[in-house]
């Protein structure tokens, strides 16, 4: 095992991946001498030549088109969008061409193709860099979207996602890039959990939480906080959003009874949305309470002098957990 | 005429709109072309007879898949009468390796990349999104969404250029096609990684019912030399200089000089699908006008003149003609629809529990009908 | 009252709009000469001429784009996306400027912009026309989303869209173009119901029906049906899907204690996702049985020949009914 | 450079990427040239000595904006050293009527409309995604998403044709926004429809990382004339050369004659951003060797010579600099952040019970906090 932070991890895995597979290429804005403006792709362009880590125009919906092609030639093109807010204008490829072309062509033709997305806020960023778009891949069907929050997982899941054949947005907790976990970076990825199960990373009684990239520290926190109230929570790590393993969350709320589903995109028509409907139709009779979502406002992503009061923190989890429990002498205070 | 990025003065220089190169006039003569005549000295008469016999098949073809939807057998068609010499001429000039990147109207080309009946037809009819296997005719699905595959063509030309293949991607599209951010993005991609790729414009003055000057008030072929690619505009119903620019373009490709565009100004005879009416917007006397260029007739006179075809000949390609619009007629109104669960495959190409079970679902709701 | 089909009552709306203010121009493919090709602007251009009925370059960034441009000046531009499959071209425009320019700019900014768009599918359309996009308009912030589900609604909205100061996605059931319905074509806007409020479609007491669009029209004919078995279902028509009128729903469920929610548009965190989770999170102590969602199978729209068994029928719908209700002996069969 | 689209020979005419036009040398001469030099003869010693000042102004202005961000009183914040003459240039020659579209480097053009202090560093410093009224200053918030802005200027100019004004709307964007869909979609829209708008490429040679040859093998402004836009490559550091292709360009739109396109040869002195480091990317020696066209110093040359600038006026300048710098840095450590429920408003700009509910529960809710 070695400490490496989220982002280390991942050009670890990128590293490897460029290594294994001849077919395998990255192209992104500014990840050759760069290594991109997080450093993720650091020293990859100087190890693997400019014909594997390519510098492309800016202009995403070219990078995300012609890595189409790249597809249909027989690559594996892994693309970097260099902040999440910067996807739009290549969602066009994305919907229409990325996630339908196997459809289309009855399964003839795959898309290997890995969509690499530094992801949300809480880091103090200039407008559109604290996006969370996830709802919108996982809305369309042809796309697996999956969402690191540790080093490890983000080692393992992005190796798995540039193995899978199918097109799989990947989302980086942009402010966990610089936290340290331990990888196994040997690890054979026939061991490892496959990409599409959920994770309890914590056990608990009392109520659920479920949630996904960095929210899942914050969530982890909050179980802490709750301990010392004697109140036990259970954490999921969704890793995927699409598929969603339900039957990890299904599981765990037949068990507690209530739920806490939080997120940081807004709440309208979010993950959050499709996890309380989900878990309804599915665990209808075991909810004792009403599910709570605690999710990101439905607003645009504020400045940043206020985003703490927009991105769920422990006290708005503790808040609904109260909630779900029914606590007059809250968790919370 | 051809294009190059230049300076000049301010008030210089803007081609008329007509301004094309082409090697047969109107009536079938022979013209010079010093830009041109090089890229078809080599032509055999037995390869100016396949010319001319993929153009008549395109345009019988054709014919019977405005028919078919007439009479109810496909959803939608889009013609392409008029656009024989662009679709054959520049498909003829492939290598069997190149990789062709189709809009929906260009049945010539599939044609010339040897497509099968079905091929043509079944996406019209709703069956499939795409009927073809990509790999049997080194051609992607045709596309819809307009200028998005000029992209493809060229992340496919890069992957190409990787392989040091001497393959070579070729994006066909519309004049309509040229406003779209995709198109010039893949010309500025293009130009940046000096792709193997070709960019076929057919410009038939229309896209629906906007005449091409809302999307260009000066020729389109101007504008590939200011993303630094030549570019050539032709007469896109002349089919010699159809096959001539294009194998101008592809040899560029295939040297490593990269992209070329060529806009090959041509005509949409019909409406633009059978469910447009092209009377409420244009003219008669446009239509007819453009009649009197028409690029079959073109080539034929051509083709006479120079003893090269004759009535026997003429025969036989209207007997090919009619055989495979009675193929096409028949693996239309033969095709059956696939049972509705087939329609939760391929989503994915690994497995995916959700939607198995959605599938496994609907598979037992429809069983209860039976019951 | 006039009796018009759907799309000669947005016609007639369009036509109000530009006779009542300078301000308003209308923009798009074919909208000119053509009429659309849907023919729903047709005569327009011919009697407002063309600096307002304007025939733009086929490229939908730059129709949106030039919009917001117009906006800024001063203009109240309507925009028609020729099909719902081509909206994702302008979605960049739509997510990052249309929808946060009011928010960005502390109010000073006003986006009185709608963007309409022939919607969803069932009428035997090539591949990416038959497109059910509204999820990624609901879920981003800023917009309002509407969606006409008969022609009266259509004139109105119409007008209450164009004089409306946010932007708003106007969906029209291309479906349902064709089919006529009475218009009071003199109503007073401010008699009107506002655009935000669901409808009552029909009232019942056994279960509730939430839908919108051309939905409604099938959930009616479901409900005639079911009425048939004895059963009274209540039908909802939303009218807004962003922001959703859950006054009148809580209130339907809280009567009926059941629920079924249909749309066209795939499942996973689809508008009937939303509905579920703020009906359960709403209604919770009412419900007598999970909701269930009818909706578009998670999958690419298939090809045309298939979509009976993708769009959701009345058979699917009463299928749902059945199982809210318990039923052992089905509605359905 | 000036550029119109034309025919030539294939092989013809790629012009050199160190072409461009000026009227003064890096040393501050003065030379001739026949297109810009009408564009400035009526330039009075006044008007000479605020091109000047506004240069000091903003380069100033500038380095207060770092050394904020290197105190942790801004999150962040995009240099703008050498770029002083195109931004301060091209906004001189604007009315007050016109309106511009800038990105997020324009700190130059803001000045040059009449921005207050606290308009440059709230957004910055994270308290407002936009700082300024935009009406005051007739100037759109400064765009983050890169070429967005350009269809946005392009909207708003066909606007102001309709309304029968001699208003301009000016675009600013730089080198790698020309590889956008959007900026080539608003080229084709200003064409088409001969909107009065004015595209103003910032060329610095680098976007982030990439030297500007990723996005164009060619000189950028060879790209307009395709679209039947005239363009000039002028010297982006000669604030003269700027002021005269921009009064071209803007006379051009105020006659009805359309869209112009400006590319500035420039360069970016310091990082991209205080977050960036370019000694990973680019040779000290390039930046040296720009630092001897520094737009400011050549100005001065030239004023110096022409007896319009002495000491005393250079002092008073940078008197006014410093001012303006200690009033920048007092809006900034003065500014406070507004209260959280602040950050649900102007969301719509009419009223949405969703959002007010939720509104109203987050008070609530932090309102328990203080019980
Ligand atoms: C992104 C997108 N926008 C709009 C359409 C609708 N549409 C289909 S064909 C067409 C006109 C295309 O014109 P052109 O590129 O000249 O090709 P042509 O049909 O003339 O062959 C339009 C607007 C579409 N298919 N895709
Ligand atoms: C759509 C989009 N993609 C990527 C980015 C990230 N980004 C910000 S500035 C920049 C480089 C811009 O270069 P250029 O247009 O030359 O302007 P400059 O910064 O040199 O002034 C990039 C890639 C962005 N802001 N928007
Ligand atoms: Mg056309
Ligand atoms: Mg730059």
């Amino acid at each position: 095992m070695t400490a490496l932070t989220l982002g280390a991890a991942i050009n670890a895995g990128l590293s490897k991946a460029l290594e294994n597979d001849d077919k395998v290429l990255l192209m992104g804005e500014d990840i050759g001498k760069l290594g991109g403006v997080f450093r993720v792709t650091d020293g990859l362009q100087q190890r693997f030549g400019a014909q594997r880590v390519v510098d492309t125009p800016l202009a995403e919906a070219g990078i995300v088109g012609t890595a189409v092609g790249l597809a249909l030639r027989g690559y594996r093109p892994v693309v970097e969008i260099q902040f999440d807010g910067f996807v739009y204008p290549a969602f066009d490829q994305i919907v229409c061409q990325v996630a339908k072309l196997h459809y289309r062509s009855n399964g003839r033709i795959r898309m290997p193709l890995v969509i690499r997305i530094p992801w949300a806020g809480g880091v103090g960023a200039a407008e559109h860099h604290s996006e969370s778009p996830e709802a919108y891949f996982v809305h369309t069907a042809g796309l697996r979207v999956v969402a690191a929050s540790n080093p490890q997982d983000a080692y393992v899941m992005l190796r798995q996602a540039v193995a899978s054949d199918d097109p799989v947005i990947f989302f980086e907790p942009k402010r966990l890039y610089h936290s340290k976990g331990e990888v196994d970076l040997d690890a054979d990825l026939a061991d490892a959990p496959p990409m599409h199960l959920a994770r309890v990373a914590r056990e608990g009684t009392d109520a659920t939480i479920v949630t996904y990239g960095a929210q899942v520290r914050t969530a982890l926190d909050a179980a802490l906080a709750a301990e010392d109230e004697g109140v036990s929570l259970e954490v999921i790590d969704l890793r995927s959003l699409s598929p969603i393993d339900m039957n990890t969350v299904a599981a765990s709320v037949r068990k507690t009874g209530r739920v806490v589903v939080t997120h940081e995109a807004a709440r309208e028509a979010g993950v959050g949305a499709e996890l309380v409907a989900s878990i309804t139709e599915q665990c209808f009779h075991y909810l004792e309470t009403p599910p709570q979502r605690v999710t990101g406002h439905d607003i645009p992503y504020p400045p940043s002098k206020l985003e703490k009061h927009h991105v769920p923190d422990l006290d708005r989890i503790l808040f609904a957990v109260d909630r779900v429990l029914e606590r007059e002498e809250g968790v919370l205070r | 005429m051809t294009y190059t990025q230049t300076q000049d003065s301010l008030t210089g220089g803007v081609p008329d709109q007509g301004e094309v190169l082409r090697l047969l006039e109107p009536d079938g003569s022979r013209v010079a072309d010093a830009t041109l005549d090089p890229w078809v000295s080599d032509l055999s008469p037995h390869e100016l007879r396949a010319l001319h016999r993929d153009m008549v098949l395109t345009r019988r073809l054709d014919a019977e898949g405005v028919a078919l939807q007439r009479q109810g057998q496909l959803a939608l068609w889009a013609p392409c009468r008029g656009q024989e010499a662009v679709q054959v001429g520049t498909a003829l000039a492939l290598a069997p390796g190149d990789f062709v990147f189709p809009s929906y109207r260009e049945h010539g080309v599939l044609l010339g990349r040897g497509a099968q009946p079905a091929d043509y037809v079944l996406a019209w009819r709703g069956e499939e999104h795409s009927a073809y296997d990509h790999t049997t005719i080194n051609a992607a699905p045709p596309q819809i969404i307009i200028g998005a595959q000029s992209l493809h063509a060229t992340g496919w030309a890069m992957g190409a250029q990787r392989d040091g293949s001497t393959d070579v991607a070729v994006a066909y599209y519309g004049d309509g096609a040229t406003s779209q951010g995709d198109v010039n993005e893949a010309m500025v991609f293009a130009s940046s990684f000096r792709a193997p790729v070709v960019f076929v414009c057919s410009n038939n003055q229309w896209a629906i019912s906007e005449p091409v000057t809302v999307q260009a008030k000066y020729p389109i072929a101007g504008r590939a030399p200011g993303f630094g690619i030549p570019s050539l505009r032709i007469d896109g119903n002349d089919a010699l200089a159809c096959v001539a620019a294009m194998r101008w373009a592809l040899d560029r490709a295939r040297l490593g000089e990269g992209p070329s565009f060529i806009e090959a100004v041509t005509y949409r005879m019909g409406p633009h699908t059978t469910s447009d009416d092209p009377t409420r917007y244009r003219e008669p006397g446009e239509v007819e006008a453009w009649a009197q260029r028409d690029p079959i007739e073109r080539l034929e006179a051509y083709l006479r003149a120079e003893g090269i075809l004759d009535d026997s000949g003429l025969d036989e390609v209207a007997r090919a003609a009619d055989a495979l619009a009675a193929e096409v007629r028949a693996a239309c109104i033969g095709a059956t629809t696939r049972a509705p669960e087939t329609m939760f495959d391929h989503v994915y190409a690994e497995p995916h529990a959700g939607l198995d079970r959605q599938k496994a679902e609907y598979v037992d709701y429809l069983a209860g009908f039976e019951k």
